[in-house]
């Protein structure tokens, strides 16, 4: 960036776009107003989410999800990534449950192409054309205090807090001579759509996610019955595919805290191939981690959940 | 910090729009990520551990919650031509041009991917009707058509991130077998490539030749320290490694066969590394090139201290030589049988190797009658077990006879390698796997051209996690469309990419001394 | 595809013993004329092939390393106790009188269980348990036991490796032993104790139930029960003291090798060197195919692969350990690491799978084998289409399938890695 | 599956008298105890006697018994790793057999922790813990998992 950081402007960004949290998204915060809804979009048959709000809403509600794109502080590296969150079926299931299912799904209004679309450009070009008013005048401010500062440090001895001719002189020429060039605006990228653009239809979402959708596989039955019992037990879950498990569970938000157990989702008369379950649990030995066989029971039934560990005995 | 007096509060956050204030400010902002401490084994509830985990999670929001600002002057425009799916360029592309995007109708484009990667990286503002695309609107609309899946992307960005050139595949730009025949490299190429190979997680074009020396191996091999042990095994066994299959040939493709190494490279019968202790040092000898098309004079005498004592060679015309080239097929069957020979030569001797009345023997007559006289004098010669010998299925050896291991094992080699390769009606080729992209290594060091952008590293098959598993088939087709070059699977598990590359091997036959 | 490196395999840091040979079979004319069986012995019991001559499980499993001894961790050399002591100049084992009476114990079960009565039991027990006394032991023992002790020597000295190393079957027992052992005939179905058990299976008893315990082929047959003579002295116990502690040995439990399914038919059908026989009748080629294919699921599959790498000179183990069904040794697990998993799947045009794979199991055994510095290997068994269900019930169909290996291996796109963080 | 069961019977009734004193283990009391026990498969029956001997005879368990599971027709084993040390159940299982979590679930019922005991075709054994509900994994120790981590990495690396 090309001007010189001021104290004054280096405070942090981003605190602007959230209400403050009581609870930092680890337990149950019933005291706030009613939950907001959660916007979910798809890209494809993958449901996204794209607000940081929205972001925070569902990790409040205990679904980590995974984050998938680049972060603009620094996008060319894949250790941490940012928005959108990335939703697993299991973790959508859940959010459309704790909500009221079907209305929470962000929708706009279909655009009626014309007037519609003249506005919204005219009305861009007008944030711009203010923005860059705006962004003149904090250019013009900043260069202004920087040339004060180093006057300032200059005659550090002398008593008067006056600025003599010397400096007004000064700031009289760089009033008039300022220029802003149009490249060094600051612009925008925004990550989230703007409220007002065209938007795809989201109602395939609906169809896609329902509960209790029709030829829902039995597998991603299962998988789900356990997910949201772990949940409700209070664990953090993410993905374990790479463990050759379903669910990596974790005692507390992932951020701080190892995945303690790799869960294995089978229903109960499942036959399980023994080199499969001695795989597995070599695996999580390896790893640290206790492997959870977990079954439901049935629709009323609680789950099983049997731990699987290597033993000493070799 | 935000300006309260523009807009209401809630509108602006469900908006996440930055006032000017902001965008200025955000000029000056840290591009640092927070270094993530050791995370803490079990909730104890303590208030230490929740105050690390409120701070995580403050540091975490803080940085998800960033918006993308940028310089104008910095930023590329573009426009979406939605008909073509293609992002035309409308001011001079940036640094990116070197490794992306293409011209079309004197045009500056770039494939959606690329666009949605350089607008996530700050580099790019794309317009659609008169409006910049957010991030959201760029994967909702780039990404809806059925040429790229978000996975697809994935795997693209991903990838991109680490630096690497990564280019939609057109299985037509592949050289077909016959082309890739036809332009075979020198040889030499072939053997400098093979020692530059490394034991590395890494996708490497085994046995095949890419185009493009790799700058970055280079400096792993002098850091790694295990690539120099490899680099002498490779030394010691280019030929093996190289051989196509020749499945009908056991001892051929033996790699510790004692008749075949040299007797210095038989300690242990290991493939022991030609470092210190081999005696040649090929890259250093000098080998005619008789091949080349300006047929080289006579050849000078080879340096004596490659010959044993007392030898002594002198000038050497090579144009009787020469008359021969080519003719090798037709003198091959004379090679074998000599090969034979020696082999049986070799059995002979080791055959009456520890035994004292055998070397006692002055002609193979009176080893004959010894042999003989054993035989007669054995009381298992007619002792064949019945149940064995008597029924349809016999075994594939007699173990009254006394067989080296050599030939044991040419006898019972009745499961075999199958030549995949050239019967691919074997096994039926389904076509739903795709290769999506070729990657190159990253552009940094190496003078990657678009014009002629040189053998991938690799191709890149997308699959979900959820799908199945290619069989056996499958892969076959797919390395078909690839050519030369390694397949590697991306495995999309909810945007978590693992890659498994699979490759075709011939385990090679292990013969004890 | 393109074609995998192969990477030379691991050798261990240290190795205690010399490598024999590939196989259990005489590599020359000259070797084969010395050695006197070609066949070795196994019986099929519960589904299982069971080694239980000595002779035979030393050179089946240190030439190739086939099977695993049912006692012992890999190489069958488990002993009734870690003390030997020397008496009338044989070496006989220790062991504390409470396993003395725990196998008295066994002795005492197994004759009730033939439906003897109590008192009688008793009877034999009581004379079974008598001490032995030195003099008159040498005496009874005769000839017959002098040359046990050779043997009881060699077994003995087979759990020191140093020693087993001299052991080398095919050049040292025409020198050693002059007189052909009956042990050393498997060929005919004359085991040293099929000859002289006959009288011990007719009750009522004889005397000579005392003299074989169950299972006594060339074990030993006496004991020195520590702590016998402990009583009688109040002594230390030192040890040559204890002599009056030898007992005959009630019940004997020797090492038997088992063996795959797998590495039972390789021995008989490729290598012809192994009877396997079930109820005392030896089973033909094709007889042992279709038990072990009503066995074991996919046995031509698996078995088609085993036999591959043998003939490719590698040491195939089961490789349950690893979640793979075989690991891959080059000369054998004593001298290098292994270096394959495999997994066998099978490509036929009935689709039929082994073990259908996903990218989750795939992606374990993928992060398994990387943790122990191994290669996954798939290990594809290619049916021709035309080949029919009737042909399969023949060894012969091995004829027509083929092999197709293919090394799985996870490239690791960055260096840096930053995901292993999550681990 | 018919020609297996017949095959296992007829060794086991038929033939013991005419092996003795071939096979000790056809007379060892612990086998004869299983065989009693009425289970149809012989190659489970085996390999709980394969695990029986490796727990007496190499572990130097005590208290070891067997008996039956009536729901899954299996021998069972149960005993202690040391004198005074809880009992387990011992479920042994030859490698090429299925299971599934019923089963498990229905050992785990009987009260006592569950070795699952894998018995693969050369009788190598491979000892499994199963627990009922979530049992915690041993806590890493600090600074030694992060080396270990490192090597780990370096190993890959080498590949």
């Amino acid at each position: 960036m090309d001007a010189t950081p001021t104290a004054e402007l280096t405070s942090t960004p981003g605190q602007h776009v959230v209400e403050p949290l009581q609870d930092g998204g680890g337990g149950h915060s019933t005291s706030r107003r009613p939950d907001p809804l959660i916007g979910i979009h798809l890209c494809g048959s993958t449901a996204l989410v794209w607000r940081t709000a929205d972001v925070r809403a569902a990790r409040e509600a205990g679904v980590v999800g995974s984050l998938v794109g680049a972060l603009p502080r620094q996008p060319r590296q894949n250790g941490r990534l940012g928005r959108p969150l990335q939703l697993g079926l299991e973790e959508l299931r859940l959010l459309l449950e704790k909500q009221a299912s079907g209305d929470d799904i962000e929708s706009s209004a279909p655009n009626s192409e014309g007037e519609v679309q003249q506005a919204e450009t005219e009305c861009y070009e007008e944030e711009q054309r203010s923005s860059f008013e705006a962004q003149s005048i904090l250019a013009l401010e900043e260069r202004k205090s920087a040339l004060l500062r180093a006057m300032g440090g200059a005659k550090q001895g002398g008593g008067t807090s006056q600025p003599d001719g010397g400096v007004s002189g000064r700031l009289e020429v760089l009033d008039q001579s300022f220029v802003f060039p149009r490249s060094a605006v600051a612009v925008q990228l925004r990550t989230a759509r703007a409220g007002l653009s065209h938007c795809s239809d989201e109602r395939t979402l609906l169809s896609a996610a329902q509960p209790g959708s029709s030829q829902r596989a039995p597998r991603s039955e299962s998988r789900f019955q356990v997910f949201r019992d772990l949940r409700q037990r209070g664990y953090y879950i993410t993905s374990a595919g790479k463990f050759g498990g379903d669910f990596l569970v974790y005692p507390g938000d992932p951020l701080r805290f190892h995945a303690h157990f790799i869960a294995v989702c089978v229903a109960l008369d499942e036959q399980l191939p023994l080199v499969d379950v001695l795989a597995v649990a070599r695996l999580g030995s390896n790893v640290k981690k206790t492997v959870l066989l977990c079954s439901p029971g049935g629709p009323t039934a609680p789950v099983h959940y049997t731990s699987l560990q290597w033993s000493g005995m070799v | 910090m935000a300006d309260p007096s523009k807009t209401d509060d809630s509108e602006r956050i469900f908006s996440e729009l930055l006032s000017p204030s902001e965008l200025f400010a955000a000029r000056s902002r840290s591009r640092k990520l927070p270094v993530r401490g050791q995370k803490d084994f079990y909730p104890s509830g303590c208030a230490q551990q929740k105050q690390r985990l409120q701070n995580s999670l403050d540091e975490h929001w803080e940085l998800v919650s960033e918006e993308r600002v940028e310089r104008l002057g910095n930023l590329v425009r573009g426009i979406w031509n939605p008909s073509d799916q293609i992002v035309e360029l409308q001011s001079p592309a940036g640094k990116f041009w070197q490794t992306m995007g293409f011209s079309a109708d004197g045009k500056q484009c770039l494939q959606p991917e690329e666009a949605l990667y350089l607008m996530e990286c700050g580099n790019l503002q794309v317009f659609h009707r008169d409006l910049p695309l957010s991030i959201q609107e760029g994967y909702e609309t780039f990404l809806s058509s059925s040429q790229l899946s978000l996975q697809q992307y994935q795997v693209f960005g991903h990838l991109k991130r680490l630096g690497y050139v990564v280019s939609r595949f057109h299985a037509s730009l592949v050289p077909s077998l016959y082309e890739r025949q036809l332009n075979l490299p020198p040889s030499r190429d072939r053997g400098a490539n093979q020692l530059k190979r490394k034991r590395s997680p890494s996708p490497e074009a085994t046995a095949t030749v890419a185009s493009s020396p790799r700058p970055s191996e280079k400096q792993e091999d002098s850091s790694n320290p295990s690539s120099a042990q490899d680099k002498a095994t490779n030394h010691s066994q280019p030929s093996a490694a190289q051989q196509p299959p020749a499945d009908d040939d056991v001892t051929g493709r033996c790699w510790w066969s004692d008749g075949l190494v040299p007797p210095e490279q038989q300690q242990d019968g290991g493939p022991s590394p030609a470092g210190p202790n081999s005696r040649w040092d090929f890259l250093s000898i000098q080998f005619p090139d008789l091949g080349a098309r300006d047929t080289p004079g006579p050849l000078a005498p080879p340096d004596p201290a490659l010959l044993p004592g007392a030898m002594a060679v002198g000038v050497c015309s090579v144009s009787s030589w020469l008359r021969r080239l080519n003719t090798w097929r037709e003198k091959q069957p004379g090679g074998k049988q000599r090969r034979r020979r020696e082999e049986e030569e070799e059995r002979a001797r080791r055959r009456t190797g520890p035994d004292r009345e055998v070397q006692g023997c002055r002609s193979w007559a009176e080893y004959r009658r010894i042999m003989e006289r054993r035989r007669k004098g054995s009381r298992r010669s007619d002792s064949r077990p019945a149940h064995l010998w008597e029924k349809d299925v016999t075994p594939l050896h007699d173990p009254r006879q006394g067989t080296s291991t050599a030939e044991l094992l040419e006898k019972i080699s009745v499961v075999k390698p199958s030549r995949w390769a050239d019967k691919s009606c074997s096994v039926e080729a389904v076509g739903t796997w795709q290769i999506s992209f070729d990657v190159h290594q990253p552009a940094v060091n190496t003078e990657f051209r678009k014009s002629s952008p040189g053998m991938p590293y690799s191709r890149m098959c997308v699959c979900s996690f959820d799908g199945p598993v290619p069989a056996l088939g499958e892969l076959q087709h797919v390395s078909q469309q690839s050519g030369d070059v390694p397949v590697t699977m991306a495995v999309v598990d909810h945007g978590d990419i693992s890659f498994y590359t699979f490759k075709h091997f011939l385990l090679p036959c292990d013969l004890p001394q | 595809m393109t074609e995998a490196a192969f990477l030379a395999p691991r050798r261990r840091a240290t190795v205690y013993e010399a490598y024999e040979a590939p196989f259990p079979v005489p590599r020359s004319d000259a070797e084969a004329m010395r050695c006197r069986e070609s066949v070795y012995r196994a019986d099929l019991v519960n589904q299982q092939v069971l080694v239980r001559d000595p002779a035979h499980i030393e050179l089946l499993y240190g030439q190739g390393y086939f099977g695993k001894g049912i006692l012992s961790r890999a190489r069958p050399d488990y002993s009734l106790s870690d003390r030997w002591q020397e008496f009338e100049g044989r070496q006989i084992p220790v062991i504390s009188k409470a396993r003395y009476e725990q196998l008295l114990s066994w002795r005492r079960d197994y004759l009730l269980s033939k439906g003897m009565d109590e008192e009688a039991v008793n009877q034999i027990l009581v004379r079974l348990s008598e001490p032995i006394e030195p003099a008159a032991e040498s005496e009874e023992a005769g000839l017959a036991q002098t040359e046990d002790s050779s043997q009881k020597k060699r077994k003995r000295s087979s759990s020191t490796d140093e020693q087993r190393r001299k052991y080398c079957p095919y050049q040292d027992r025409p020198h050693t032993d002059p007189a052909p052992r009956t042990g050393s005939s498997p060929v005919d179905d004359s085991s040293p104790m099929a000859d002289s058990s006959p009288v011990a299976d007719s009750f009522p008893v004889t005397d000579s139930v005392l003299d074989s315990a169950p299972g006594t082929d060339s074990a030993p047959e006496y004991v020195l029960v520590e702590g016998e003579s402990d009583e009688e002295e109040g002594g230390s116990g030192g040890s040559e003291v204890n002599q009056g502690g030898v007992r005959r040995l009630p019940f004997s439990t020797t090492e038997v090798l088992q063996l795959t399914l797998e590495e039972a038919f390789f021995l008989v059908y490729a290598l012809g060197c192994l009877s396997v026989h079930h109820n005392q009748k030896p089973l033909s080629i094709s007889e042992l195919w279709g038990r072990f294919r009503s066995v074991q699921p996919g046995f031509e599959s698996s078995y088609a692969a085993y036999h591959y790498y043998r003939s490719r000179a590698w040491v195939p183990k089961p490789g349950a350990k690893y979640g793979a069904h075989f690991m891959l040794y080059r000369k054998g697990p004593p001298f290098y690491h292994a270096s394959y998993s495999v997994v066998v799947e099978q490509v036929r045009s009935s689709g039929v799978s082994l073990r259908p794979f996903t990218w989750r199991s795939l992606a374990a055994l993928s992060r398994i084998t990387a943790n122990v510095s191994k290669e996954l290997m798939m290990c594809y068994i290619i049916y021709p289409a035309d080949l029919s269900e009737a042909e399969l019930t023949s060894p012969l169909c091995l004829h027509r399938l083929s092999v197709q290996e293919v090394v799985i291996k996870r490239w690791i796109s960055s260096r840096e890695r930053a995901e292993l963080d999550d681990i | 599956m018919n020609e297996v069961t017949e095959m296992t019977e007829s060794t086991d009734t038929l033939c013991v008298d005419d092996l003795f004193p071939h096979n000790w283990i056809l007379h060892h009391p612990m086998y004869l105890r299983m065989q009693s026990l009425d289970v149809e498969d012989g190659a489970q029956v085996h390999a709980a006697f394969l695990v029986y001997m490796d727990l007496t005879e190499v572990r130097h368990w005590k208290d070891v018994s067997s008996l039956k599971c009536p729901e899954l027709q299996v021998v069972l084993l149960e005993g202690r790793e040391k004198e005074g040390a809880p009992m387990q159940s011992i479920l042994p299982l030859p490698v090429h057999q299925y299971l599934n979590h019923k089963s498990v679930r229905t050992v785990l019922g009987r009260g006592f922790p569950v070795l699952l005991c894998v018995v693969a075709s050369d009788s190598t054994l491979v000892y499994q813990r199963m627990t009922d509900g979530f049992v915690t994994p041993d806590p890493p120790a600090g600074q030694i998992q992060d080396h270990g981590r490192r090597q780990h990495r370096k190993r890959h690396q080498q590949h």
